[in-house]
């Protein structure tokens, strides 16, 4: 009927897709492995929500930025800096010069919080900072590049050359920022001890539902009418512009969206890995970003999670082994990926997987269709 | 952190370690100590430790931009165990070590140093080069009670009990390069120049204190991003301010850009107008930047190469036959190199490869075999070591032109300078 | 801050800034050549292209030990074939990478982002496998490092000039072949219609080997010029991968004046803020100011005002 | 003024140049309600450049445009499109990744904003709406098909059905015939008649056969300027509009 959509859009595909990622991370996952490597899938699958920010701006809306860093950073940076105001209590401190301050401000020679840290005692407003900060911050370069139509190849350039200035400004500034140090030793979140590995445990079911929470918001963007007007956007922009829409508004949304789901996936990787440094902001982790996208398939947001966990998984694997071959290995599955399969794992699955599982739901589910 | 030991297992492991002493164990042991336990008592805490081997973690860079620097701490690391070995082992048993690639990438140092802990049960680090990496992964070695033996020269600032600092601290280094420059050089005024992060700007710190202590002056103070290769302007800076020393503590490939830049605008560092004074050129890097664009150099440091003692002889053939003959030794490949050594003493002086056992037993370890001579481990887990200025040569090498008498104490934490 | 100086001080240092900032613009004018052809002209996003500046630069490395063993009568002189030899391996190469990924992603270009990004992966830990990972120091002839002095106070580093004439030879150069040579104006066809060239007989397919890789080549000559000034080791290339692609872009692609005053602008900003900022700072501020000017005239400085 | 009251769009004294090249240069000229007017002339004569500037995609360097009393030339390209203008471009610019229908519905004027966009539902007034459209335009067996697999000739058809779903009052259309086959031809010039029953248009095209069918008055532009204009009669016969037609 009328209701129906694209075949490889079909509900019923993604709703089995949606399924399949939730047992395997929710179940499957935290029975093989134990809570080491959980922690490190925990950190992988934080990534994963920089990628399905990515499938939607870059995927479906054609904008591909190259400074997805920034917005990890932001989150990131916020539970960061909630976490060390905790962690700073005066009596851990007590051997600096001005207890009760994060430790490098105290090396570098601060002697009282500055203003802009204030806020972040509270444990509400972090919360709100992390999705409100990243989507005014999307805001600002999205309105300054978008109303004058930069685009492509244009905003990829610029957008990394902004991750490098955040960089070279949070490493400049370290008695404010921790520096090239980034903020560490975190310890707990209100009085709860986040090292522990049942903390570990807790945090990674966290993580995981929150990653099942935003694929499914996602999911909603990419069937609503705004989802389907990106896919127009990008095959013809003039048109979806002459046919009465403010094209940049479109654009602007899109990449605050991304914005925010890749703080929220900073903000988690803080929690999981217990600290943050700039080193996950610049140019070449926000490049390695939209790998992950590109190798999940940059059009699919169940893609994106798998591109972020194998593109991971492999990394440490192969720097395990063989420490010398890893780039080699690295690069050439980047190049593969853009020449022998564009589509990226989401592509081989359409091509080579999904006939079966279709004509297998297609047995079970005839009664279904027979309305 | 639950580090404490209960004095009810220390009792028990002694009397132990006294009455189970197998005597034919003795001869494996080549005699350099006096007995061979079981595994179950040397290692209470089920660390890797088998009856005849145990397991330690290398954790550097071997790709990336780091990799450049952290190759000969590798190296260096591998030879003393190799060493250790040759000799017999560490409590009779022979060290394996697991190497992982840290990929100059910080969270990677936090996840690969839990993998040796939690997953290898590793009984010690040798690991970690720049303070990011190590600030990344400490935590992890605090929580997962393990022993981290730090190789590079730092910034101080930090004492840990899961670490101990093989490399100098900042004022180690510093203080006495400056009362060297004012002394034996006149020297009254000072440019300060390093790469913007913290230990250039925390050295610079504790630098500028002392000069205005002595009462002489500081004529700029300037930071470049790290990797920065235009110098052409804070040259042209230099030359309008006329320091007696530019004090530098640029790193990285920005070194290179700098040195050849200087010599370009004219500025011949063996006329010491102005003099440059640096704490991060040692010969690992001169190797990238060229001897003849460094002559006439001075670096203030705790090792040389040329060390003319008869350990860093004999340190320096058995590198260059395990590594090759064009190979050269910096600061931190020899710092690097005592890590294996200073936790090869304590554990056999706590008679166990307990973690909380040989931090007992660290401070206080003397190691008189040492390249740069004797060192001791403080209480504060930092080494007692001597200061060197060393001036280098068109060949990369550096002539030792001043040696502090003593011993200079760690003072990570140093009132006064912060 | 100048209160202590003379005006004879002020002026020479003034001078030797204002020199400094020419060779910056040097500097960034021969990064940026090679790309504005590859990026500017063709459209490729060539993440790899500090890689092929590196190549040059071992390239030199490996002449001068060349020269050191077998020619040391020759040393003084080593340093321009080296560059020859630095164009030949780049170009070489740059042709092979057209060949085997590029010319499969013309229509695709956020897509050479990306596999040039492998291409700089799978190039860095290939140096790092032959040279180690250690930086490698370039032995220079004498004559070429010391200085030059112009007046008392004046000093003028002789590897500055020489960074100079390399850059305004390459960039005429560049400019000749694209406007006057037969291979030049087909290749500038080619950007402009692929399909009309392609009708009008031109092999286009060889047009695009010949454009990347002379690109490739100018990269190389730039890497070879650099280890005069900076760095050479497997990762040094990517230092230089934002402030080429910013040339370009704030120059506006297509046009290679562009990139001319792009570099000169950039350059003499930030020199003159170095000067009266910290480094750090003046290197965010120019930055910035790059950016800010890119979102208020996105096409760059220079562009040609065409009916879309 | 008042003379304004009776024209749903006047342009006056139009002119745009793109580095001193002068591509539209002083044109006015007046649409009436209800009228087909179109525009001829030999290439680069400024024809699709006007259509650029009414609709916004090109801002003029003077001049004004007026539509229903609204100055244009002042309004960005969605509110110049919510003003009641649409334009159909030269070669078919439709969304070739989504199906007809999906094609038909983002014309929809409805949901036009991010947040009712997110909100949009499709309920029976669009499917309505959406089926009533392709009858007209001739794919109503072809809704649920991407649009990529369309002949040339549906695709001119869906973009001007895209068109008709938000109406416009003012519809532009250009070359709305080009690279159709002769039956093709016909169906849009029926079409044509169908849809500009109830609303003024303008358009551009080459066939002078068609021209004539449709055009209630014709302008002839030539280098940027108006040459000629009243009705096919007059301009056909106009010596400026042979000499510059013959002399090529």
């Amino acid at each position: 009927m009328l209701q129906s959509k694209f075949k490889s859009l079909t509900p019923r595909n993604d709703v089995l897709s949606f399924v399949v990622l939730a047992v395997l991370l929710l179940v499957l996952l935290p029975l093989l492995f134990d809570i080491f490597r959980l922690n490190l899938i925990g950190k992988y699958l934080t990534f994963a929500f920089v990628a399905i920010g990515l499938v939607l701006s870059w995927g479906l809306g054609g904008i591909l930025s190259l400074g997805q860093g920034i917005f990890f950073g932001i989150g990131g940076y916020a539970m960061a800096m909630f976490l060390k105001l905790e962690a700073s209590t005066p009596e851990n401190t007590a051997i600096q010069s001005t207890p009760g301050i994060p430790d490098f401000m105290d090396w570098n020679q601060l002697t009282a919080l500055p203003w802009f840290w204030e806020p972040f005692h509270s444990f509400g407003f972090t919360l709100v900072a992390i999705i409100v900060l990243p989507a005014i911050f999307a805001y600002i370069i999205g309105a300054a590049m978008f109303k004058r139509r930069v685009g492509g190849v244009y905003f990829a350039i610029i957008t990394q050359a902004i991750a490098a200035i955040l960089t070279i400004l949070i490493i400049g500034q370290q008695g404010y920022t921790g520096g090239v140090n980034g903020i560490t030793d975190l310890r707990t979140l209100l009085g709860w001890d986040i090292r522990t590995d049942s903390a570990k445990y807790i945090l990674y079911f966290v993580n995981a539902i929150l990653l099942l929470a935003v694929l499914v918001a996602a999911q909603y963007i990419r069937k609503s009418k705004l989802g389907r007007l990106l896919v127009a956007m990008r095959d013809s922009e003039d048109r979806v512009r002459f046919s009465g829409y403010d094209v940049d508004n479109y654009k602007i949304f899109i990449f605050c969206i991304a914005g925010i789901f890749s703080s929220i996936g900073g903000a988690m990787f803080t929690l999981q890995v217990g600290f943050m440094s700039p080193s996950l902001i610049g140019i070449v982790p926000s490049i390695e970003m939209v790998i992950f996208a590109a190798v999940g398939g940059n059009l699919s947001i169940f893609g994106a999670v798998y591109g972020a966990l194998i593109v991971n998984w492999a990394k440490t694997i192969l720097s395990e082994s063989y420490p010398e071959v890893w780039l080699f290995a690295m690069g050439a599955l980047f190049i593969a990926v853009v020449l022998a399969f564009p589509k990226g794992l989401a592509g081989l699955y359409e091509t080579y997987l999904q006939p079966k599982v279709d004509k297998l739901l297609d047995k079970k589910l005839k009664k279904d269709k027979a309305e | 952190m639950d580090n404490k030991i209960s004095p009810a297992t220390m009792k028990r492991r002694k009397v132990l370690k006294s009455l189970l002493a197998i005597p034919a164990a003795m001869a494996l042991a080549g005699g350099t100590f006096g007995s061979l336990a079981h595994a179950s008592e040397v290692n209470t805490t089920g660390l890797a430790v088998t009856d005849d081997t145990v397991k330690v973690g290398i954790l550097h860079s071997v790709t990336g931009t780091m990799a450049i620097s952290e190759t000969g701490s590798v190296q260096a690391e591998k030879l003393a165990i190799e060493q250790i070995n040759a000799m017999g082992g560490v409590l009779g048993r022979k060290i394996e070590y697991i190497q992982e690639d840290g990929a100059s990438d910080w969270p990677t140092f936090a996840e690969k140093s839990k993998k040796l802990l939690v997953n290898d049960k590793v009984a010690a680090v040798f690991g970690c080069w720049t303070s990011a990496s190590r600030k990344a992964a400490l935590p992890v070695f605090e929580q997962y009670n393990g022993m981290l033996f730090y190789p590079t020269f730092y910034e101080g600032l930090e004492q840990s009990p899961n670490v101990i600092y093989t490399g100098q601290e900042a004022t180690q280094q510093i203080l006495k390069g400056i009362d060297w420059a004012k002394e034996t050089k006149g020297a009254k005024k000072f440019f300060l120049l390093g790469s913007d992060y913290i230990w250039p700007r925390t050295s610079n710190k504790i630098a500028r204190k002392h000069i205005e202590k002595l009462g002489l002056k500081v004529v700029g103070e300037e930071y470049y991003p790290l990797g920065h290769t235009q110098f052409n302007s804070v040259i042209n800076k230099i030359k309008l301010k006329k320091p007696d020393v530019i004090f530098t503590t640029v790193v990285g490939g920005s070194n290179v850009a700098f040195y050849k830049q200087l010599k370009a605008a004219g500025i011949d560092l063996t006329k010491e107008k102005p003099l440059v004074l640096t704490l991060s050129v040692t010969e690992d890097e001169i190797l990238g930047i060229g001897g003849e664009n460094v002559e006439g150099l001075y670096a203030s440091m705790k090792y040389f190469q040329s060390l003319p003692n008869d350990n860093n002889k004999k340190f320096e053939a058995a590198f260059k036959k395990m590594w090759g003959e064009k190979s050269v030794i910096g600061d931190v490949t020899q710092a690097a190199y005592l890590g294996p050594w200073l936790w090869k003493a304590a554990v056999e002086k706590a008679g166990s490869f307990d973690v909380d056992a040989i931090k007992k037993t660290l401070p206080g370890i003397e190691l008189t075999t040492a390249p740069e001579g004797y060192v001791k481990v403080h209480p504060n887990h930092h080494l007692w070591s001597k200061s060197r200025i060393g001036h280098a040569k068109a060949d990369g090498t550096f002539d030792v032109v001043y040696e502090s008498k003593e011993l200079i104490e760690p003072n990570p934490f140093p009132k006064g300078y912060q | 801050m100048f209160a202590d100086y003379t005006w004879a001080e002020l002026g020479s240092i003034f001078a030797m800034q204002g020199f400094s900032g020419l060779i910056l613009f040097a500097v960034l004018l021969l990064m940026a050549l090679g790309l504005a052809i590859i990026f500017g002209q063709m459209g490729v996003i060539n993440m790899a292209h500090g890689e092929f500046m590196i190549l040059g630069a071992y390239i030199t490395y490996l002449t001068s030990n060349l020269f050191a063993d077998f020619l040391p009568s020759l040393f003084d002189i080593y340093f321009f074939i080296a560059m020859i030899f630095a164009f030949i391996g780049t170009f070489l190469l740059g042709m092979l990478v057209e060949w085997s990924l590029i010319r499969h992603l013309y229509k695709r270009p956020l897509d050479t982002l990306l596999a040039t990004w492998g291409l700089s992966l799978i190039l860095q830990q290939l140096y790092r496998t032959v040279f180690g990972p250690r930086e490698v120091g370039v032995s220079l002839p004498d004559w070429m490092m010391g200085s030059y002095a112009l007046t008392d106070t004046i000093e003028i580093p002789i590897n500055g000039i020489i960074v100079m004439v390399i850059t305004f030879v390459i960039t005429v150069g560049v400019f000749l072949f694209l406007q006057k040579s037969r291979k030049g104006k087909q290749a500038r066809a080619v950007v402009q219609n692929r399909a009309m060239a392609g009708a009008v007989g031109i092999n286009t397919a060889k047009v695009d080997r010949f454009t990347f890789a002379l690109g490739c080549g100018i990269a190389g000559i730039a890497g070879a010029t650099f280890t005069m000034i900076g760095s050479t080791g497997p990762t040094s290339g990517q230092l230089y991968i934002v402030d080429t692609f910013l040339v370009v872009v704030f120059g506006g692609a297509a046009s290679l004046l562009g990139t001319i005053a792009s570099a000169f602008s950039i350059a003499q900003a930030q020199s003159i803020m170095e000067f009266f900022l910290s480094g750090s700072m003046a290197k965010v501020l120019t930055l910035l100011a790059v950016i800010v000017i890119l979102m208020l005239r996105p096409q760059g400085l220079f562009s040609l005002k065409v009916r879309k | 003024m008042y003379q304004q009251k009776d024209f749903v769009l006047s342009v006056e004294g139009l002119t745009v140049s793109f580095d001193g090249f002068k591509a539209v240069n002083n044109v006015s000229f007046y649409i009436e309600e209800q009228e087909i007017r179109v525009i001829i002339g030999p290439n680069g004569a400024g024809k699709t450049t006007i259509l650029d500037l009414i609709c916004g995609k090109t801002k003029s360097t003077e001049g004004s445009i007026k539509f229903k009393g609204k100055e244009l030339t002042k309004l960005r390209e969605h509110e110049i499109v919510h003003a009641g203008v649409g334009r159909k471009f030269q070669n078919p610019s439709i969304y070739e990744d989504l199906t007809v229908f999906e094609n038909l519905e983002l014309s929809y004027p409805k949901g036009k904003k991010v947040w009712g966009a997110l909100t949009f539902t499709r309920d029976q007034a669009v499917i309505d709406k959406v089926n009533e459209i392709a009858e007209m335009i001739f794919l109503k067996e072809m809704l649920q098909s991407k649009a990529s697999l369309l002949s040339h000739g549906q695709k001119q058809w869906l973009e001007i059905g895209m068109l008709l779903i938000q109406d416009p009052e003012l519809l532009m259309l250009d070359e709305p015939v080009a690279g159709m086959s002769v039956s093709e031809r016909k169906q849009t010039a029926a079409l044509l008649q169908k849809i500009t029953q109830d609303r003024s248009v303008l358009v551009i095209e080459h066939d002078m056969h068609f021209v004539e069918e449709i055009a209630d008055r014709v302008t002839v532009m030539h280098q940027g300027q108006v040459l000629s204009e009243g009705s096919m009669d007059h301009v056909q016969s106009d010596p400026k509009v042979i000499e510059v037609y013959l002399g090529h």
